[in-house]
């Protein structure tokens, strides 16, 4: 009986998750169009898209191979997955243990990995420049995503992702200066793996400046509807992530009951609305930057999360 | 046990011998490689029957070698572990010879050598007494020099077999005074007694470092690495695989046994140079893979990254051992060693479809492949895995070893020195470089090799290879996958092995639920490749089956987006270099990066040429220096060739005068 | 024995130090060739008189051969082939006389240092001075060799150097082979000599120009 | 006198040469010559079955000359029948005259004669005399052919010899000198055996002075540097059998001549050690044998030199001393002696197929002569030190006893030894692989010895016979 009531939870988490995504993504274009003082499209428009572009056929270039079909399915699953492992609403859920933070940020970069080849498949010079610079993105974010884990996992004593947030929800940590570099750092990584101003620009067409959108600019129909799912799934999953270690209040243990899981439901629908508020403040607020600055940007991050985890040892030794 | 098993080694030596006299047919060939491959699933069998049984460890002494000590041959369940590596590589690297051997000018070159190099190898595992383990180390280099000559009318071949050699014979001499510190000057040479000498700290050090300085240059350990990327493009395919996946593990072998088994106790601040060295490797050898232009010495710059990454693990078991905590050592050195068996499967994978596509194209420059995934399909998509698994992506197995590491970074606070407490947390960070700067190279190096547009002719008429190769690379895709979604079992298998070395274990994972790993109870960080495996696949498939079954699954087949700009020249896909652009402008410095632009004046009406260029430090700030300093001490001296008699004379005059005069002192 | 007998075998041993003393003096080849002969003619008095004190008859052979073979016959040889190859106005040393006087200096003092550190036992007295006088007879040969460019010089110091062995093993009570050993000594000059006629060796020991022997060395220097 | 072994090994030689001399047509002289090595070899190898003779005044067995002996006479005789193939063609391309093979084939003999009597001689006197007998006839064989490099090589081989003959005759009387007073006059005190027996009874200052000289003349022929001058050239520019006996003999007799003495001195306290000073000159010879070895363009040259930093590796040996050293070093002997001879065979026949000495014109040996060529890669690795040859295991001894006693010395030794490696590898490499260039003549000289004496090497290396090891180890006692 339980079993099912922890497969249930399970469930819901993923089909929660799948479900908001593109409302948040819409949100945040809804905000951002509102800040610049245009009407914009309504919240729900992605859901039109997404059901549009997988009804149209698909046009694949001549010499595209399998490998581009199957990437869309691929990345879309291992996004998907990874988001579902990221405590949203509950902690404890019954396949929680499956992987930790380190295993969910490998799963974020094998989704890149699969973009990142599907943008080569076509052999244009677009697919090219945005896999190369994606790579490099990747290069500097994945690391500054680990120190951030390492501080956590230092101070939680574990990389579960449960456990953290349990962790961080007793109030055995305090504030800590340490948490707070890792947050930003973490804040910092999420705007470039989600290809946000100032790092890409998820609205330009421009090819110069663009990266994620040159990957997919040979995608169509349903393939790109997986694509740009597994993109807004992505933002969901770092926003929620940082909710959960740094904002865990509300999230319950999977037993409490049916009220302390709607809290927690709620409570979360109102972290991902201030989320992307203040998203959209920050990217219609600062400009994108060339492209050879990012490794800056991010090494920022890394530094930070570096820093972080050393502090924790002056802060232990002291 | 170890009777069969120096039986099947004794075998192998034998048909180097036989090999010579074989006649150079095709037959021939196929029959020394189906005998290896033969050979070592004997081995390999015989090691997992070790394991899994409960055999004790027993000693032949053959009369060979030092007279009065004779050949110790004997297997533990650390010589079993790595018997179970050289088994598993040496089968599918033989198998894939039976069929790309076809392809070798001078197969009378290969095969004299391939299998005593196998059998060398194997008796470096078994070794357990000073000499024989050296005698075989350096058969070892011997026979895989031969091995690297076979193409020996090119120069680059010639070179990078003195290269090789060379280097090999530098680090045999270190290997050769670390055990004269160890056996002392009464010439202890047997590993019994040698474990049980008394010796203090200091020794100890040096000893490691020693150790450090010979196996390293074995495995590629920086700034002794300059061999790798040279002898691995000059050798034939199979034999790269061997020397990459599995001699260089033969490599850490050593560094274990001596370190962590034979010296006892060790100071713990020898511990930091190890782990520095490991993370500065791995980060600059990807670096330098992810620049370099030639497939087959992308995976040996690779090679060398992985190296470092297994000697950081080291390092930090050592740290752990030293500060008594063997629990922790224990996941380090498992990591370690799991990281070994899997750089094993996917290194000599790629080493195998780099070449078949050698093969295939007669190519190794990547400027001049691509689009082979239309062309050579199979190899394609194992060729996928392999990437997948060396870029540590889950559940594949290079993401478990990769995770084993970084769990026992975590554990760092535990450790007793401030100085390692600060270090380790940032050599994990490097580390984490190393693995998304691994990412991007292989990225680079598929999608360059395999999609896009055919760059040369040669590529675009490629054929898929046959089937003994196609058959051996399955076998460790097969190997890649399995050690991912059930990596318990591998690591209960290290496990007895990790006992010797560190004097602590893991807690077996083979029973655990879903194949979960749960390295640490105590801190309960658990990752099950099984599961990620499952939902991965039930989430991919599903969502494709229901897009198909209620959406649309129409295809239309058109040109690719031009951008208006119609040009079907493949010159105009990003190339090698081109890919590597913006990691080159970021890391130029460590790799010295050169780029110039010849910008023609306007009106000029020829091509604008952009080069880029980078350079091993090691080579420009170490060994040319060296050969410099060599050459002109010897023109210098050279100068006495050519003295008159009388001078000669004078001499021997002085120095006879010299002599007479100290005796008058001395008196 | 009375000590007259060692007051002259002693007398005579240092004499020949004073000859060799003499031969590096000489820059001249006819002179030194003289002084050589007079060096091989005080030796084989020396040994004689050995002979004589110790009624050791096999030893007046050898006295007969150094006066026969190196006090007459060499030195008429080397007289003709200076004459042939036309050196005897040539000054033929490397370093100028004086230092290498200087450095003979040192070698005598060296060898006599050397030997007065022997232990001194019963009738070691003259054996020991023989042998410090032997000694640096030896040295004196060599550095003559070895400051002297011209063959016939080279020679002349080589056969000095044998003078003073042929002292020493004298010297040597009862030393068995002293003939022999002469005999074996002088055909080993006598080859040298007969090497110095016939390929005219000269440019072959040192020479002015040292392309003339590089194309006679196996590896042309670079 | 009945004819023992020890007198038969003498006398063959003997006889054999003024008969060489007689036969006209240097086939059958050649072969006559191969059959007056294997009677000696024969009559040596007879030593181990046979009781041994008691040490008389002139000769005498012991385990140290017995290795020597066999050794000697063994090498004697393959290089003999290498020479026997390989000569002819010298006559057809005329570079010797059928006369002037008559007397090298006479020289061959007395060499092989002074070596044996050298090594079986119980008189230092007699050993001094018969070690320049040896040298001497050398030296005339190294001017066989003539030219004027080989006269060059000769008279300088020659002018150098006749001093290092005098020095150590010096010593050698100083050494009858301080025997004199406790041995009697006479022949006793010159007797090996009594004055090792008394030692410790001479005058150590005397034996000091005595030992000078004789180390620098018989270092001399050694070829230890700075003495080594004779031995390049004269091993380029003579024949190339007798290169082999040169390096593979005739260095080992002196060799012997300096262990008797360093015995001696060793059993005397009050004696000044020798081993620093053979220490200092091994080391001196290996690091400048190694340093020359870059810059040589002649192959016969290259391989001299690496007999010079061999000699220099085992009077390292010698001079460090202890079981375990001096194992190494008789064991290095042995194994240089055979495969330096080894590689000397295998040159003789490239030079001969390339009609050149230049190593620029000789590659890819591998390629075009297979079983030449790789038995040439096999030799010339077993010298570097690379195993399954003995050369390797001596190395192991040595650098592994010497790096824990005195660390400094044995990183000098080891960086020799990498120095040489180096350069060894570089040459082996340009020679034996890459696309063949220059002129291809047919090949004469027999390969028979040169993979005998890989065999050997190779046998030793990976197992020694049981016998073998108990002399070395009770020579390696006897040395201290």
């Amino acid at each position: 009986m339980e079993l099912i009531g922890a497969f249930l939870l399970q469930g819901l988490q993923m089909i929660v998750v799948l479900a908001l995504a593109p409302g948040l993504t819409g949100l945040v274009r809804k905000i951002k169009a509102r800040l610049t003082r245009h009407r914009g499209a309504p919240v729900l428009q992605p859901y039109r898209d997404l059901w549009r572009l997988s009804r149209k056929e698909v046009v694949l270039a001549d010499n595209a191979s399998w490998l581009f079909r199957v990437s869309p399915y691929m990345i879309f699953a291992a996004t998907w997955v990874a988001a579902a492992l990221v405590p949203t609403f509950a902690i404890g859920l019954y396949f929680s243990w499956t992987a930790d933070l380190i295993a969910i940020v490998a799963l974020l970069g094998s989704a890149r990995f699969f973009l990142a080849l599907a943008g080569m498949d076509v052999g244009t010079s677009f697919g090219g420049i945005g896999a190369s610079r994606e790579m490099m993105i990747g290069a500097f974010a994945e690391p500054a995503m680990l120190l951030m884990v390492f501080t956590v996992a230092l101070v939680a004593g574990s990389t579960q992702l449960s456990n953290v947030a349990a962790f961080m929800q007793s109030d055995a940590v305090g504030i800590r200066v340490s948490l707070g570099m890792a947050m930003i750092a973490l804040i910092i990584v999420a705007l470039a793996e989600n290809a946000r101003i100032p790092v890409d620009n998820p609205a330009t067409h421009l090819e110069l400046t663009m990266v994620h959108e040159a990957m997919v600019l040979e995608y169509s129909g349903r393939h790109l509807a997986m694509i740009e799912i597994a993109a807004s799934l992505k933002l969901i999953l770092y926003i929620s992530l940082i909710g959960a270690i740094f904002l865990p209040f509300g999230i319950g243990p999977a037993s409490t009951g049916i009220f302390g899981l709607a809290l927690g439901l709620a409570l979360f629908l109102g972290k991902l609305a201030g989320a992307s508020l203040l998203l959209a403040v920050f990217e219609t607020s600062i400009a994108k930057m060339r492209v050879f600055r990012v490794p800056e940007f991010l090494g920022a991050a890394l530094m930070l999360g570096l820093l972080g985890t050393l502090l924790l040892f002056v802060s232990r030794s002291l | 046990m170890i009777d069969t098993v120096v039986g099947i080694v004794a075998a192998l030596l034998a048909l180097s011998l036989v090999a010579t006299m074989l006649p150079k047919t095709l037959a021939s060939a196929t029959l020394v490689y189906a005998i290896s491959a033969a050979g070592c699933i004997l081995l390999a069998a015989a090691a997992i029957a070790f394991l899994a049984g409960s055999a004790v460890p027993r000693t032949v002494v053959l009369p060979i070698g030092l007279p009065w000590l004779g050949a110790h041959l004997g297997m533990d369940a650390l010589s079993a572990v790595f018997l179970l590596l050289l088994g598993v590589g040496g089968a599918a690297a033989s198998l894939y010879a039976v069929g790309y051997g076809r392809h070798e000018a001078e197969p009378h070159r290969i095969l004299p050598f391939y299998p005593g190099f196998l059998g060398a190898m194997a008796v470096v595992v078994l070794a357990q007494d000073a000499f024989t383990f050296l005698l075989s180390w350096e058969v070892m280099s011997l026979l895989s020099w031969a091995l690297v000559l076979p193409h020996h009318h090119a120069d680059a071949t010639r070179r990078a077999s003195f290269v090789y050699l060379t280097m090999a014979g530098f680090g045999a001499m270190t290997l050769l005074l670390a055990f004269g510190l160890m056996a002392g000057s009464a010439g202890a040479y047997d590993f019994a007694s040698i474990r049980e000498m008394e010796r203090g700290t200091t020794l100890a050090a040096v000893i490691v470092i020693l150790m450090l300085v010979g196996a390293g240059s074995k495995a590629g350990l920086m700034p002794l690495h300059v061999w790798l990327p040279v002898a691995h493009p000059a050798a034939p395919s199979h034999v790269s695989a061997l020397m990459s996946g599995v001699m260089t593990k033969i490599a850490i072998y050593g560094f274990v046994r001596v370190v962590f088994d034979l010296l006892g106790p060790v100071p713990w601040w020898i511990s930091p140079p190890v782990i520095l060295l490991g993370s500065i490797t791995a980060v600059m050898g990807i670096l330098h893979a992810i620049n370099d232009g030639d497939s087959k010495r992308i995976l040996a710059w690779s090679t060398i990254e992985n190296i470092g990454v297994i000697f950081a693990a080291l390092g930090l078991a050592l740290a752990f051992k030293s500060g008594a905590m063997p629990g922790l050592a224990a996941l380090a050195m498992t990591a370690a060693l799991v990281h070994a068996m899997n750089h094993m499967a996917f290194k000599s994978l790629l080493f195998m479809v780099a070449g078949a596509v050698l093969n295939a194209t007669g190519r190794r420059d990547l400027d001049a492949l691509g689009g082979l995934i239309g062309r050579m399909p199979v190899t394609a998509f194992l060729a996928l895995v392999g990437v997948m698994a060396i870029s540590a992506l889950p559940p594949l197995n290079g993401f478990v070893s990769e995770w084993l590491l970084f769990q026992s970074v975590l554990q760092s606070p535990q450790l007793p020195q401030p100085g390692l407490q600060f270090l380790v947390p940032a050599a994990g960070g490097i580390l984490a470089l190393t693995a998304a700067l691994a990412a991007a190279a292989f990225v680079r190096f598929y999608g360059i090799t395999f999609l896009g547009r055919p760059r040369s002719e040669a590529a675009g008429t490629a054929t898929e290879v046959d089937r003994w190769s196609l058959g051996a690379m399955a076998g460790l895709v097969a190997l890649c996958v399995l050690a991912g979604i059930f990596p318990g079992l591998l690591i209960d298998f290290v496990g007895p092995a990790v006992g010797i070395a560190t004097g602590g274990q893991l807690a077996a994972q083979g029973g655990n639920a879903f194949a979960t790993l749960l390295p640490l109870a105590r801190v309960d960080s658990s990752y099950s490749g099984l599961l990620v495996m499952a939902f991965v696949a039930i989430a991919g498939g599903g969502a494709a089956w229901v897009v198909h079954r209620t959406a649309s699954r129409a295809v239309r087949r058109g040109p690719a987006w031009d951008c208006g700009f119609p040009n079907a020249d493949p010159i105009t896909q990003y190339g090698g270099g081109s890919f590597a652009q913006p990691l080159r402008r970021t890391f130029g410095a460590v790799i010295a990066a050169r780029e110039t632009v010849d910008m023609p004046a306007p009106g000029d009406n020829r091509p604008a040429r952009h080069t880029a260029s980078t350079a091993d430090l090691a080579w420009r700030h170490v060994y040319d220096p060296l050969v410099a300093l060599v050459d002109s001490a010897t023109s210098r001296a050279n100068a006495l060739q050519f003295l008159t008699i009388r001078r000669y004379l004078s001499l021997v005059f002085g120095a006879l005068i010299i002599l007479l005069v100290g005796l008058a002192i001395w008196n | 024995m009375h000590d007259l007998s060692f007051d002259i075998a002693h007398m005579l041993a240092g004499s020949l130090v004073l000859v060799s003393f003499m031969m590096i003096y000489q820059a001249r080849l006819y002179a030194l060739l003289n002084a050589f002969a007079m060096q091989a003619f005080l030796l084989a008095t020396a040994v004689a008189w050995q002979a004589y004190i110790r009624d050791a008859p096999h030893l007046y052979a050898s006295a007969a051969i150094a006066l026969v073979f190196k006090a007459i016959i060499v030195p008429w040889a080397l007289h003709r082939m200076v004459q042939r190859l036309g050196i005897h106005r040539e000054i033929e040393t490397v370093v100028g006389v004086v230092p290498t006087m200087l450095a003979g200096m040192g070698l005598v003092a060296l060898s006599i240092l050397l030997m007065l550190q022997l232990t001194e036992t019963a009738d070691s007295a003259l054996a020991r001075e023989d042998l410090a006088f032997s000694l640096s007879v030896i040295l004196l040969g060599i550095l003559m060799m070895v400051t002297r460019r011209n063959a016939v010089s080279q020679v002349v110091g080589f056969m000095s150097l044998e003078n003073g062995l042929i002292l020493a093993a004298t010297g040597a009570q009862g030393m068995p082979f002293v003939v022999e050993i002469s005999v074996a000594f002088s055909v080993l000059v006598a080859m040298i000599v007969i090497g110095v006629f016939l390929f005219r060796i000269r440019e072959r020991f040192d020479s002015v120009d040292t392309e003339a022997i590089e194309q006679f060395r196996g590896e042309k220097q670079a | 006198m009945t004819l023992d072994p020890l007198a038969l090994a003498l006398l063959v030689p003997v006889v054999a040469a003024p008969l060489l001399v007689l036969t006209p047509g240097y086939r059958a002289s050649a072969w006559l010559n191969v059959a007056a090595s294997a009677l000696t070899f024969a009559a040596a190898a007879s030593l181990f079955v046979i009781e041994r003779p008691l040490p008389g005044d002139y000769l005498h067995i012991d385990d140290l000359n017995i290795v020597f002996i066999v050794l000697n006479t063994f090498v004697g005789l393959t290089a003999a029948v290498f020479s026997a193939t390989y000569i002819g063609h010298e006559l057809e391309t005329g570079r010797v005259t059928t006369a002037s093979l008559r007397f090298y084939h006479a020289m061959y003999q007395i060499m092989m004669f002074g070596m044996n009597l050298a090594l079986m001689s119980n008189n230092i006197g007699l050993m001094w005399v018969a070690v320049e007998l040896a040298t001497l006839s050398t030296v005339l064989m190294v001017g066989l052919y003539r030219t004027n490099e080989a006269l060059e090589a000769a008279w300088k081989y020659f002018i150098l010899g006749s001093v290092g003959i005098a020095l150590a005759l010096f010593g050698t009387i100083l050494i009858y000198m301080s025997a004199q007073p406790i041995l009697g006059e006479g022949l006793p005190s010159m007797v090996w055996t009594n004055l090792i027996g008394s030692a410790a009874l001479l005058d150590p200052h005397m034996l000091n002075v005595a030992f000078v000289f004789l180390l620098v003349g018989y270092g001399t022929k050694v070829g230890l540097a700075p003495f080594h001058a004779w031995l390049p050239d004269a091993h380029a520019e003579g024949p190339t059998p007798i290169s082999a006996v040169l390096s593979g003999l005739l260095l080992n007799v002196a060799l012997y001549a300096v262990l008797r003495f360093k015995m001696l001195m060793a059993a005397n306290a009050a004696a000044v050690a020798p081993g620093p000073l053979m220490i200092g000159l091994g080391l001196l010879s290996l690091i400048f044998a190694a340093a020359m070895l870059y810059r040589r363009r002649d192959i016969k040259r290259l391989f001299a030199y690496s007999s010079i930093e061999h000699m220099g590796i085992i009077v390292f040996a010698f001079g460090m001393g202890g079981p375990l050293a001096n194992f190494a070093g008789l064991l290095h002997m042995v194994m240089h002696s055979l495969t330096k001879s080894a590689i000397f065979f295998a040159i003789g026949s490239v030079t001969q197929i390339k009609g050149t000495q230049r190593l620029a014109d000789i590659r890819g040996l591998t390629h075009s002569h297979p079983a030449l060529g790789w038995a040439l890669v096999i030799a010339v690795l077993s010298i570097a030190g690379m195993p399954p040859s003995g050369v390797f295991m001596s190395e192991f001894l040595v650098v592994t006893t010497s790096f824990s006693r005195s660390p400094i010395l044995a990183l000098i030794l080891v960086f020799g030894l990498l120095l040489a490696f180096g350069a060894l590898l570089l040459r082996l490499t340009g020679v034996a692989f890459g696309t063949p260039t220059g002129e291809d003549q047919e090949m004469h000289g027999s390969l028979v010895p040169l993979w005998l004496h890989i065999a050997l090497i190779v046998l030793i290396g990976l197992h020694m016979p049981g016998p073998m090891v108990a002399w070395f180890q009770s020579v390696a006692a006897l040395l201290g």
